[in-house]
């Protein structure tokens, strides 16, 4: 049943090729389909061996409580891009195929299978980034985006050598730990490069500040969650979680240089693109700071992933279609725009606020008191550049500019901003989930179970 | 009723008293100044001339401020002085305390100082702006002494101190004679004679404040003036002198005044930067002196 | 200065491959394989318990493609190659999206020739590629090295006339063709109950008609990719056709 | 508490449609409520705790609580009624009304909430309402909101860091129960914590290292905004200030320094002598009022932080009453200047003048105004400084009080360089038919300066609140009958002084009526050395008033150019990072290395 | 001792990347690093003596060595040709809209440009 979440798309995508005209009204429908599917009629945890091979020989499709909430959100955010976005007609069959292998990549349970969702993945992120004649950006995320996926193949592949089979539970579990950490140390760096951590997200700022209004919005909100759940996947209960310093260490080196690099930005697109890399940052720390087992630091890093990644769905959004005009013909956009920021900040009763007040109390009591130190005071620089920028759009003089949100962007990212208020007000509604989910995250026992049943 | 009748005829007192002798006392300034000039000088009398003299005449207004700046000018420092005690003559026995003492003696400077920029004259106004410059100057090592003298005597009433002294039947300037130095130094700004004198700098700014004055206006100011005059030597012989008696009281009054009239009459103007950097490094420094003693108790 | 820095990225790296990577590999040419999940690749057990399989002979196996990369690939893990397809769309798609910059179409002059030999050479070319896509399973070769000949032949033939251009056909066949694949997996799933299943009869290794959806699968497979490159080619050369 | 609360909610988004529909009528709405909710405030009984909305009984009304609600909402109250007039100058003014509705919601949320995250809560909504009305004002105030955030951000999250330091210790956010435990906590912790929690309070009032701000913000906000930031937003830090010293037994937590002056306390108190040095040298330098009276805020809260950190049962007392002193005076003198301002469009001193023969009414406000900054009797502001003084003498603080004395000799300079400048004088020939503020304006101005008087006069109605906070908070509370003000070192009485005064006056009027009248001649009738005057706005002395004491302290060290100098080399780094990214793939490739490097040498 | 081979290809492709100024260059460089990871790839399933795993008359019976990373191998040719198809699309571009494909003349060409 839930491989229908990959197939459907694919299938669509294929026959759409040849229709372009219909693909930006059937992506929407795709993704309203995987919506309804996974509400409506699978439910966690089931898992799918793909073509009747038992695990660890075939290729294992699961279903659990983490991965669920990940593809509901995904395929939201999807959906929120078909309505929102204007593109030309090639793209949505793009779309749909990176709708497929998203969801390929949040459902497999396989290495190799997840290195091929990757690459499609990554091949669809450099045709996004190469939109708007921003080719050279792209070129240079090709060729490091190559490399990186490279590196994972390797790592894969000795996973092979290590254990004999590509599942990952399987693997995960019979090969000997220090082999294991060899090769996630290759995944690993791939993954930082995906995750866009400084010094290996370098890439990110050029790509995300000259694509189109689609490029940024897509990378930085869908893209980002998948890789988030994937890192979690592997690097929490499939190399066998261990608290990993170096990443925790590199992470906040990446926080405070992402934010002085925007408060250094002339223009609203890089700024935000390095904003963009701070919130990953941030919540990569936060995750290497929860492993081992610590639930309340991943629940609370997942609220603020959830907020960082709508948060910049609307920023993003706006400032593509703006191109950092003012907000004076443009209300909603406007009011969108402080809202997520000031989400974005943290200010009381905003999504935002209770992302980082629980992030910082899981902290504490971890006893962690550095990463509290360092999220506070980039939120220091970031409410001050944000403010700025608020201020210097709401209060900008240029008059007549001919830049406007199309009135389905404007929809979704006011519903989006609301959303972020909506849940300031009731955190619960999303920290039950997120609690949930962290209480999965680090169960490998069950993971197992799921995968191996009757297994050899 | 009696308690307020007694009240009435003492501040009545100290008013007339500051009113005959701080005149009286200025006349002999003038003649003794003009003495250590060889000059022949007026009689003692003139200031009374002077003044009623002033008063009688029409003058000219600049607007009701002016008029009012005058008034609270007078008002203010007859309220102070009504405060100060005059050796064993207390007007309030009891709420004569310093701080009250010497910030409602402000009201009046600030009623002048309000009054005379009234006058849009650029003269007063720099004037006026000099006076509280040198104010800044004078009032902190001034102030941080006479503190001193509060903390070591743990009261901030001035009679409690002059009674102090009686009993320990040393004078304060024999105790606190660094302090009674500075003092001495604040006082000579505090009157506005020479060497401080760049506030009413008579050849330079025009006489400042007073520039626009006329008749009945310069009348009440002048009395303003011989009252703050006497306010302020008087709360120094309180303070230092040990007061005393009604008239050892005002003794040891013309003699601080005398000598000051004598300081002034042989020194030359510092200009105002440099009164203002002299007060801030030699008497403040002193005061602390001063004051680093009264803490440790090294009290003659 | 450049080259200092390049020299030393590799030396890292190198140091690592050498120093760190290669301890934990098993000595070349000496692997266990009874550890690997091949073994049973190669022996088509994965589901039944071991026998030995052999050629021409045994029949109704799990899986029953002679060549065992093949089974592997379109069979075991057939998913993979789904997303192989997709990687391969996606490459075609994007450039297609890319060369919707590009005004200027690449001109050859035509030779003499390669335009007359084209004649004969074509229909050998496609017939090889045919060749090699539907003994897929059992000799070397499947749909993508088919599908790639195909395509080669595509290119000759661009080179020899400088006219020819691919029309809407290669689309329509890359369509029918992707998602035929799909379909066969959906096919799988209903009847057997997961997808991609493998619902025809196995038949004896070896020969022609075996190993069930094998061959359908790689013949999709095959026009799939041929339509794509030939695609690709084409719009590299031609650039935007509007 | 919380019904209160909720209708300030719900009067913010009334306000704005209000206002929408006419502009005037959403000042009226704020007036109302804070009316309505002074009312409510004043016969509130103390020590009454109260849930909000569901959240267990987070609020607490102190009598700390009460004092500072009722400043705050006299502040309100006449800012609000001031602007049924002025309204029709603000830029956006549907969000002003609705946002400074709002900051009055966060500010009195502040005031109740016993809970340190709801107080933060309510910290954060007050500071974020002002935040977005401050860019209404000038063209610098864009730049002078990102200073205000920034700075109120770090006093802010140390703030918040320190609660959590708390949290992980106890798991308890009640400031109340924190205050039993922490006294047997290890030094260094007793320290950074209370240094963390009281950082918010020292950013939001301007105190020493964090005093940047005011500056930018005061001087640029919208112009009766001002009046709200200085009266009544600065006394929120102040509030904290004053919570934390009073509930967390400072007085045991710290080793005596010196005469009976804790450690803390005596840090504290120096960094209120820098703030009023600052606040006074650079106030005198301003030629822009309203940056004046900034700096004056700085000082005064250098003030009100020194009064507090005593902790002496005189000084204490005198520190929550120069809260209220420089409210009143604060509101009262910036919203003359925004009658001036709404008169003749300017806030540069040497850009106007003579205005008191036009505004008479405005500058008898600003007049009391400064006599009640300056400390001078009889109005209020005296008597703070007297208690001030008072409890600094008898503790012999030497040093505090030479800068305690510069700040109040200094404030005489430059209060009087604002009237001088712009009352007195000689009028412009630009502002020759300018009128009196609208009435609406005035009412305020005048009701602040009778109660100014009246509590300078008749304080025991204040020193009734200031001794129930002592008594709460289990101090020895301050003497007082009647109108006798009590201390060890003598006391004094309102009452007989302003009689005094009176008596004063009244000889000097008798004298004067008694004596020929003088004849009015118009001001350009001067002495002028025997010269011919063709202009006679030259002839007005208000460029560098004190230049010659300016002279002294020219080179001073300027903390705004410090930071700014910080900043920029953070950018610098930023641009680095920027340049690495704009590199190729190779370079990319070579951090990967570098990456690579580094985990092969610590693994995890 | 392919391995060996392979890591220096991977270590030779890394230093093309990084020297090269040409992109082009750096392409090919990044495509020697694909083909060292498949070589690599293959040489882990290699098997002293053994065949290709394909039953046929020659290899009746079972001896074969690991076919599985063969079929990884295979995909990741694929994977790679379609990175590359992409990547030379790409420099197509950049040579039109820069004229060159030249890093440095690429920046100064972008400095014209912004």
């Amino acid at each position: 049943m839930i491989a229908l979440l990959v197939a459907v798309p694919l299938a669509f995508a294929f026959v759409t090729v040849a229709l372009p005209k219909l693909s930006k009204y059937i992506f929407p429908l795709v993704a309203l389909f995987n919506l309804a599917l996974l509400i409506g009629f699978v439910h966690p945890s089931q898992v799918i061996e793909v073509g009747k091979w038992p695990a660890a020989y075939g290729i294992v499709l699961l279903l659990d409580n983490v991965n669920y909430p990940f593809l509901i959100m995904v395929n939201l955010i999807l959906l929120a891009v078909s309505i929102s976005a204007t593109f030309e007609e090639k793209i949505g069959t793009l779309l749909i195929v990176l709708t497929a292998s998203i969801n390929g990549l949040l459902l497999t349970g396989d290495f190799f299978n997840a290195y091929v969702f990757l690459e499609i993945i990554s091949a669809v992120a450099y045709i996004l980034s190469a939109q708007n004649k921003n080719s050279y950006a792209a070129f240079k995320y090709l060729i490091f985006g190559a490399v990186a996926g490279t590196l994972y193949l390797i790592g894969a592949v000795s996973m092979y050598v290590y254990s004999g089979t590509l599942n990952m539970a399987f693997s995960g579990y019979i090969s000997a730990p220090e082999y294991a950490q060899i090769a996630g140390i290759f995944m690993l760096i791939a993954m930082l490069v995906e995750l866009k951590v400084l010094p290996l997200g370098l890439w990110a700022p050029d790509v995300y500040s000259n694509g189109s209004t689609l490029t940024p919005v897509v990378l930085g909100s869908a893209i980002t969650l998948a890789m988030f759940y994937f890192y979690s996947r592997v690097f929490f209960n499939v190399l066998g979680s261990v608290k990993p310093y170096l990443v925790y260490i590199i992470a906040i080196i990446s926080i405070v240089l992402a934010q002085l690099a925007a408060m250094k930005q002339k223009t609203l697109g890089r700024a935000l693109a390095y904003v963009a890399i701070a919130g990953a940052s941030t919540v990569l720390a936060a995750f290497s700071a929860g492993a081992p087992g610590d639930e309340k630091i991943i629940s609370a890093s997942l609220v603020y992933l959830l907020n960082d990644v709508i948060a910049l769905f609307v920023l993003f959004t706006v400032f593509g279609y703006l191109k950092g005009k003012g907000f004076k013909d443009n209300f909603v956009a406007g009011v969108a725009f402080s809202l997520t920021s000031i989400s974005l900040i943290g200010f009381p009763l905003t999504t935002g606020f209770w992302a980082k007040l629980n992030l910082i109390s899981a902290l504490f009591e971890a006893g962690d008191k550095l990463l509290p130190i360092f999220i506070l005071s980039s939120t220091i620089l970031e409410a001050g550049y944000l403010i700025k920028w608020n201020v210097d759009l709401w209060y900008s003089e240029d008059e007549n500019s001919e830049e406007y949100v199309p009135f389905g962007a404007q929809i979704v990212i006011l519903l989006f901003a609301l959303a972020l208020v909506v849940f300031g007000f009731m955190p619960n509604l999303i920290t039950d989930q997120t609690d949930k989910i962290a209480s999965y995250v680090f169960d490998f026992s069950t993971y197992f179970d799921t995968i191996l049943k009757g297994g050899m | 009723m009696a308690g307020i009748a007694g009240t009435v005829t003492r501040v009545a007192g100290v008013l007339l008293t500051a009113f005959f002798f701080g005149l009286t006392f200025e006349g002999f300034g003038r003649k003794i100044a003009a003495r250590i000039q060889k000059r022949y000088g007026p009689p003692w009398y003139q200031n009374f001339i002077d003044v009623f003299k002033t008063l009688t005449k029409h003058g000219w207004t600049h607007g009701w401020i002016f008029d009012f700046g005058v008034l609270m000018a007078l008002g203010g420092v007859i309220a102070t002085l009504s405060f100060v005690p005059l050796g064993n003559l207390v007007a309030f026995p009891g709420l004569d305390n310093f701080f009250v003492i010497a910030y409602l003696f402000t009201v009046g400077a600030l009623g002048m100082a309000m009054g005379m920029v009234g006058t849009g004259n650029p003269w007063a106004s720099i004037g006026v702006a000099r006076a509280l410059t040198l104010m800044l100057g004078y009032e902190v090592p001034y102030l941080i002494v006479i503190t001193a003298l509060m903390f070591y005597y743990k009261t901030g009433n001035i009679s409690d101190i002059i009674v102090a002294q009686a009993q320990s039947g040393g004078w304060n300037i024999v105790k606190f004679p660094i302090g009674a130095l500075v003092a001495l130094i604040s006082l000579q700004g505090m009157l506005g004679k020479e060497p401080f004198e760049a506030p009413i700098a008579p050849a330079e700014i025009a006489s400042g404040p007073m520039v626009e004055l006329s008749a009945k206006y310069m009348g009440l100011l002048m009395l303003m003036n011989t009252f703050m005059e006497f306010v302020e030597i008087s709360l120094f012989v309180d303070f230092f002198l040990g007061g005393g008696t009604y008239f050892v009281f005002l003794l040891k009054y013309f003699i601080v005044w005398t000598f000051a009239v004598m300081v002034s009459t042989v020194l030359p103007r510092f200009r105002i930067e440099q009164a203002v950097s002299f007060y801030w490094t030699v008497p403040i420094l002193l005061a602390f002196l001063q004051a680093f003693f009264v803490v440790n108790g090294w009290v003659f | 200065m450049r080259r200092i820095w390049a020299i030393l990225v590799s030396a890292v790296f190198l140091y690592f491959l050498i120093g760190t990577y290669y301890p934990t590999l098993p000595e070349f040419g000496n692997i266990d394989m009874f550890r690997r999940v091949s073994f049973n690749y190669i022996s088509k057990s994965t589901t039944k318990e071991y026998q030995p399989v052999e050629f021409k002979k045994s029949n109704g196996l799990e899986e029953g493609s002679a060549n065992v990369v093949t089974s592997i690939v379109v069979n075991y893990r057939s998913f993979d190659t789904l997303g192989e397809v997709t990687v391969l769309f996606t490459a075609a798609l994007g450039v297609g999206i890319l060369a919707g910059f590009r005004k200027r179409r690449i001109e050859f002059e035509e030779h003499r020739v390669l335009s007359i030999a084209i004649g004969i050479v074509f229909p050998i070319v496609l017939l090889f590629g045919a060749y090699v896509f539907i003994h897929g399973h059992l000799t070397p070769g499947g749909g993508f090295p088919g599908g790639t000949v195909i395509s080669l032949g595509v290119l000759l033939l661009m080179l020899a006339k400088n006219e020819f251009g691919v029309t809407d056909v290669a689309k329509h066949t890359e369509q029918v063709a992707g998602s035929g694949y799909v379909l066969v997996g959906l096919i799988g799933m209903a009847m057997a109950g997961t997808f991609l299943t493998n619902i025809l009869p196995t038949g004896t290794v070896g020969e022609l008609f075996s190993a069930g959806v094998v061959p359908i699968v790689y013949t999709l497979i095959a026009f799939k990719v041929g339509a794509e490159l030939s695609n690709l080619i084409s719009e590299m050369r031609e650039g935007d056709k509007a | 508490m919380q019904s209160l609360i909720l209708y300030l909610g719900i009067g913010a988004l009334v306000g704005y449609f209000l206002s929408k529909i006419n502009k005037h009528l959403g000042p009226i709405v704020l007036f109302v409520l804070s009316i309505y909710a002074l009312y409510v405030v004043w016969q509130m009984p103390t020590g009454t705790n109260e849930a909000l909305f569901g959240f267990g009984d987070v609020l607490r009304f102190t009598a700390l609580s009460k004092y500072l609600s009722i400043i705050s909402l006299i502040v309100f109250a006449s800012f609000g009624f001031f602007n049924i007039a002025w309204i029709s100058k603000a830029k956006r003014p549907a969000a002003f009304n609705a946002l400074s509705i709002l900051t009055l919601l966060g500010t009195l949320g502040v005031f109740f909430s016993s809970h340190f995250i709801v107080l933060y809560i309510f910290w954060e909504i007050a500071v974020l309402a002002s935040l977005f009305i401050v860019p209404m004002g000038k063209e610098e105030s864009k730049k002078a909101t990102v200073w205000y955030i920034v700075i109120s951000s770090i006093g802010t999250y140390l703030f918040l860091y320190g609660i959590f330091m708390l949290y992980s210790k106890y798991s308890t956010f009640d400031i109340f129960e924190i205050g039993k435990y922490i006294q047997n906590e290890t030094v260094g912790f007793k320290w950074a914590v209370v240094l963390l929690l009281l950082a918010a309070g020292i950013a939001k009032s301007g105190i020493f290292p964090l005093h940047v701000w005011l500056r930018n913000v005061h001087g640029n906000a919208p112009d009766t905004f001002s009046a709200v930031l200085s009266g009544q937003l600065v006394k929120m830090g102040s509030y904290l200030i004053a919570l934390v010293l009073s509930v967390f037994p400072i007085a045991n937590m710290f080793a005596e320094f010196y005469n009976g002056v804790n450690i803390l306390s005596y840090v504290l108190i120096w960094l209120g002598n820098i703030s009023i040095l600052i606040g006074t040298l650079m106030a005198i330098k301003q030629n822009d009022m309203k940056m004046l009276i900034a700096y004056s805020t700085v000082a005064n809260g250098g003030y009100i932080l020194i009064g507090l950190a005593t902790l002496h049962q005189v000084g204490y007392a005198g520190g929550l009453f120069h809260i209220i002193n420089h409210a009143l005076a604060a509101t009262m003198i910036f919203l003359s200047f925004a009658a001036v301002v709404y008169r003749t469009g300017t806030t540069k001193i040497d850009e106007l003048g003579g205005l008191i023969h036009r505004m008479p009414v405005t500058f008898v406000t600003y007049l009391v105004g400064i006599i009640s900054l300056a400390g001078i009797p009889p109005t209020s502001g005296f008597i703070s400084k007297w208690m001030i003084f008072q409890s600094l003498v008898s503790k012999g603080m030497f040093v505090t009080e030479m800068f305690v004395f510069i700040g109040s000799i200094g404030s005489f300079l430059y209060v009087f360089r604002p009237l001088a400048g712009v009352f007195l004088g000689q009028l412009k020939n630009k502002d020759k038919n300018v009128k009196e503020a609208p009435g609406v304006m005035q009412i305020p101005m005048i009701i602040l300066t009778a109660l100014t008087v009246l509590w300078g006069v008749f304080p025991q109605q204040v020193l009734v609140w200031i001794t129930d906070v002592q008594k709460e908070f289990g101090m020895k509370s301050f003497e007082f009958e009647g109108t006798v003000l009590k201390t060890s070192m003598g006391y004094w009485d309102t009452w007989t002084v302003f009689v005094m005064f009176a008596v004063g006056f009244t000889i000097a009027a008798v004298i004067y009526i008694l004596m020929p009248k003088g004849k009015k001649i118009p001001l350009e009738d001067q002495y002028t050395s025997g010269e011919f005057l063709h202009n006679y706005d030259l002839y007005h002395y208000a460029t560098k008033f004190y230049v010659f004491l300016e002279r002294e302290y020219e080179g001073h060290p300027s903390f705004e150019d410090w930071y700014l100098a910080i900043v920029n080399a953070m950018k610098g780094i930023g641009k680095f990072i920027d340049y690495l990214a704009r590199r190729t793939a190779s370079a990319y490739l070579f951090w990967t290395a570098v990456v690579l490097a580094l985990i092969m040498w610590v693994r995890w | 001792m392919i391995y060996y081979i392979s890591f220096i290809l991977i270590g030779i492709g890394l230093y093309g990347i990084v020297s090269q100024k040409n992109l082009l260059k750096q392409l090919v460089a990044l495509t020697i690093i694909d083909t060292a990871v498949n070589i690599f790839i293959v040489s882990l399933g290699y098997l002293q003596g053994a065949e290709a795993p394909i039953y046929s008359v020659i290899t009746p019976v079972a001896n074969f060595v690991d076919p599985l990373p063969q079929a990884l191998v295979l995909t990741a040719i694929v994977i790679g040709v379609g990175t590359l198809a992409m990547a030379s699309m790409l420099l197509i571009h950049i040579h039109e809209k820069y004229g060159s494909v030249d890093v440095d003349e690429i920046c100064s060409a972008k400095e014209v440009i912004e």
